[in-house]
């Protein structure tokens, strides 16, 4: 979906401002909202890429306007609704008003350490990758109502394939519950005068993380 | 009225993205918000909160940027692992023995006198959590994740980051499950340093590519990182 | 400057959805602002570009959830400060605090029936026309800081000059004070599968009105 | 809570441009606002408040879709106007003598069987004034302005507008000051019809290019547009 979580290249947000000596979080319940997702994605509620579309689908302007954790927050709701692991009348009374329903798996403490590890999103490729590095490609110029991780700034561009990442997880299919179906990933190099005219930096060069069904020959 | 407009639209003023964390009786209604979910979750027996209470102490204490400081200063101070990390970062980080393991996909990139890195995520917030910890403010906001593959050098020097124009600025969007690290360029004067005091040099935002590494003379005597 | 307001393409703002038998006003503000903004236009305190270009600048977060006609009011406050026709002490006070500065025209009662009909952004061409109608254009990839009437959506863009339109006054500098520079201004078609991609209806045509110096040929 | 989250969350309640239209406690502190903004202008010499109300008035009772109506329903009757039209709006619809004379760069696009045009500011909202009045709030709106011009085909969905895959959708996307309205497709059955009955089925949605003109069926036997 073309929405305002594509940021890449917008110019309308002002100065970055880093925070001097910046807390891990800022407030107790930002920690309790890490560790709930946290605790949900071990137990395989959802999958990554449904929770990052899931944050794609917030109105633009709640995007715009909310803290990072509070998006996770409605995020998080949102996901247990459509999901139905929590329902409506739930969320409104504050408590569970009948049992969960049952997951793969249950973060308890002695899981906590094996949970801190980050998944593997590398799978076995069902065919040889059609790139090698230093190949030419143009990016496709896609326009899904749905998840895609192809961001507007980089279709329909040339670029040269930097690296071969192995065979990954497609998050376009996975984000919309249909299966992994495992795509070759590619750091792809685009110079800056490619992406944003010929005034850019000659000295800009931007990549992007391509999966194959992005990518045509030139 | 005034305020309002003081506050609103004065140039340059853009506060779309100013409002990192939610404030006065935003904090109570996000707070009471954030208690019920964990009630319905803790309920229905999706969440333990012994575990959560573990996750939050572990990234408050053990998970940050200090993992990926010592990652720095060993592949500074040690040719063989530089190239390990460089070869395959997921392999040298791991081989340290982090609390929080790395996961596959974990790549280093290296600064030089030719290119400087600089990692973003323009679609969400992708970061290594594990060798930099959980992502400052200013990572996750739309000033930077919009400009930084457009205008680079103008959010570098809003880091008080100038680098010469002949130097390539090497921008990673982190569209997929690869995290990037930035290896920063080692600073001069530090020869025969120890990798406990060259870690003492190796900021977060050098390792984000938004900053440079301490330079060894700001470094009183004998102190070293905690 | 690419910024919210540049809206074409984007698929996150959910469905249309007409009032029916909507007024022309919904209060008796926003008929006042709307008559303002005439008046101070007629006035010549800004021109259109000017005007256009303040909007643009409004926070995101404002430009997205603020209505039309308060938009208007904020934009036409940000000018007057900006210009220096009204002071910050003033906007705080809610009242005049010095007299006015000289603007070359007031729009009184008598002069309304002029002041109602659309002025003309004709001009004179100081050079002939680059391109002809059915010549094959591409649109630049230009991402200034400033005001454009180019939007992102298309640019780099290959498309079929259907109408010679006359020259008007460039707005992409008219915007930021620095004269009319007139420019030869076409309607340039695109077929929607070079916008979109392969995926895109083929019977989907979509023209912008496109500035000459927006323009190269293919 | 349960209240926010619905408003806020359910599946396609983008509710990032509901708010049209200032509302409650909004209402008057906008209302104040503009209000102070006219004391200031009027004390200060700039704007004189007669001519304020003359021009509220003229947007409220003359300047209107009607205006429009009334040349399509011209250059339905009269082949010779309607070529002027499509060869010149600006002096065809000039020559009717509304109150808000058009200026020039009006242009008038021809629905054909083969073809059907729409209207779109994409950039901000501009809109032929002089002919169809103030555009309404929808026109004005993320949602159009947005989708328009790429997916015109749900937009028409959305005012009940279904065209043959084969018609061709032509989108005007307003990005200088030329001003376009639809010459839409004049319905069949109402052949000898007078120019102010068949004005009565020109609707401000057909001359924009999201309707359709209304039937010559749909009208009460009689019945005209005031």
């Amino acid at each position: 979906m073309n929405g305002v979580h594509d940021m890449g290249g917008m110019q309308c947000f002002g100065p970055v401002e880093p925070e001097p000596n910046e807390p891990v979080f800022h407030s107790d319940w930002e920690a309790r909202v890490l560790a709930l997702n946290r605790a949900m994605g071990y137990a395989r509620a959802w999958n990554i890429d449904m929770s990052r579309a899931a944050i794609e689908n917030l109105p633009p302007d709640v995007y715009l306007t909310r803290s990072y954790y509070e998006k996770w927050a409605l995020r998080m709701e949102r996901l247990l609704l459509d999901l139905k692991l929590v329902d409506a009348d739930e969320i409104a009374a504050g408590r569970a008003l009948r049992p969960g329903r049952p997951l793969p798996r249950k973060l308890d403490a002695a899981a906590v350490a094996a949970a801190l590890t980050r998944g593997s999103y590398g799978r076995q490729p069902a065919a040889p990758a059609r790139f090698k590095t230093g190949d030419r490609v143009r990016t496709r110029n896609i326009n899904p109502l749905t998840h895609t991780r192809l961001p507007r700034y980089a279709r329909d561009r040339v670029g040269t394939i930097e690296c071969v990442r192995g065979c990954h997880v497609f998050p376009d299919l996975a984000a919309i519950g249909k299966g992994e179906n495992p795509q070759w990933l590619y750091t792809l190099r685009f110079d800056g005068r490619e992406l944003w005219g010929e005034s850019c930096d000659p000295n800009l060069k931007v990549s992007i993380e391509a999966f194959e069904p992005y990518l045509g020959a030139i | 009225m005034s305020q309002e407009h003081a506050d609103h639209h004065h140039d340059g003023d853009h506060h779309g993205d100013r409002q990192h964390h939610a404030q006065g009786s935003d904090v109570s209604a996000i707070q009471l918000r954030v208690r019920a979910l964990e009630s319905i979750l803790t309920e229905k027996g999706y969440v333990d909160a012994a575990a959560l209470d573990l996750i939050i102490e572990a990234y408050e204490t053990r998970i940050g940027p200090h993992n990926g400081a010592r990652a720095v200063a060993k592949a500074w101070a040690d040719p063989a692992f530089k190239r390990a990390l460089l070869d395959d970062a997921t392999a040298a980080v791991g081989s340290l023995g982090f609390t929080s393991r790395v996961g596959d996909h974990l790549v280093a990139v290296e600064n030089t006198q030719r290119i400087h890195n600089m990692v973003v995520c323009t679609l969400c917030s992708c970061y290594p959590w594990e060798v930099l910890g959980l992502p400052p403010t200013w990572y996750k906001s739309a000033p930077y994740r919009s400009r930084a593959v457009i205008d680079p050098r103008g959010v570098l020097a809003e880091f008080g980051v100038t680098l010469p124009a002949a130097t390539e600025i090497r921008v990673w969007d982190s569209t997929a499950e690869t995290r990037f690290m930035v290896l920063p360029l080692r600073p001069p004067g530090t020869e025969g340093w120890s990798e406990q005091k060259l870690a003492s040099l190796v900021t977060r935002d050098c390792m984000i590519g938004t900053g440079l590494a301490k330079s060894g003379r700001e470094m009183p005597p004998g102190e070293i990182a905690p």
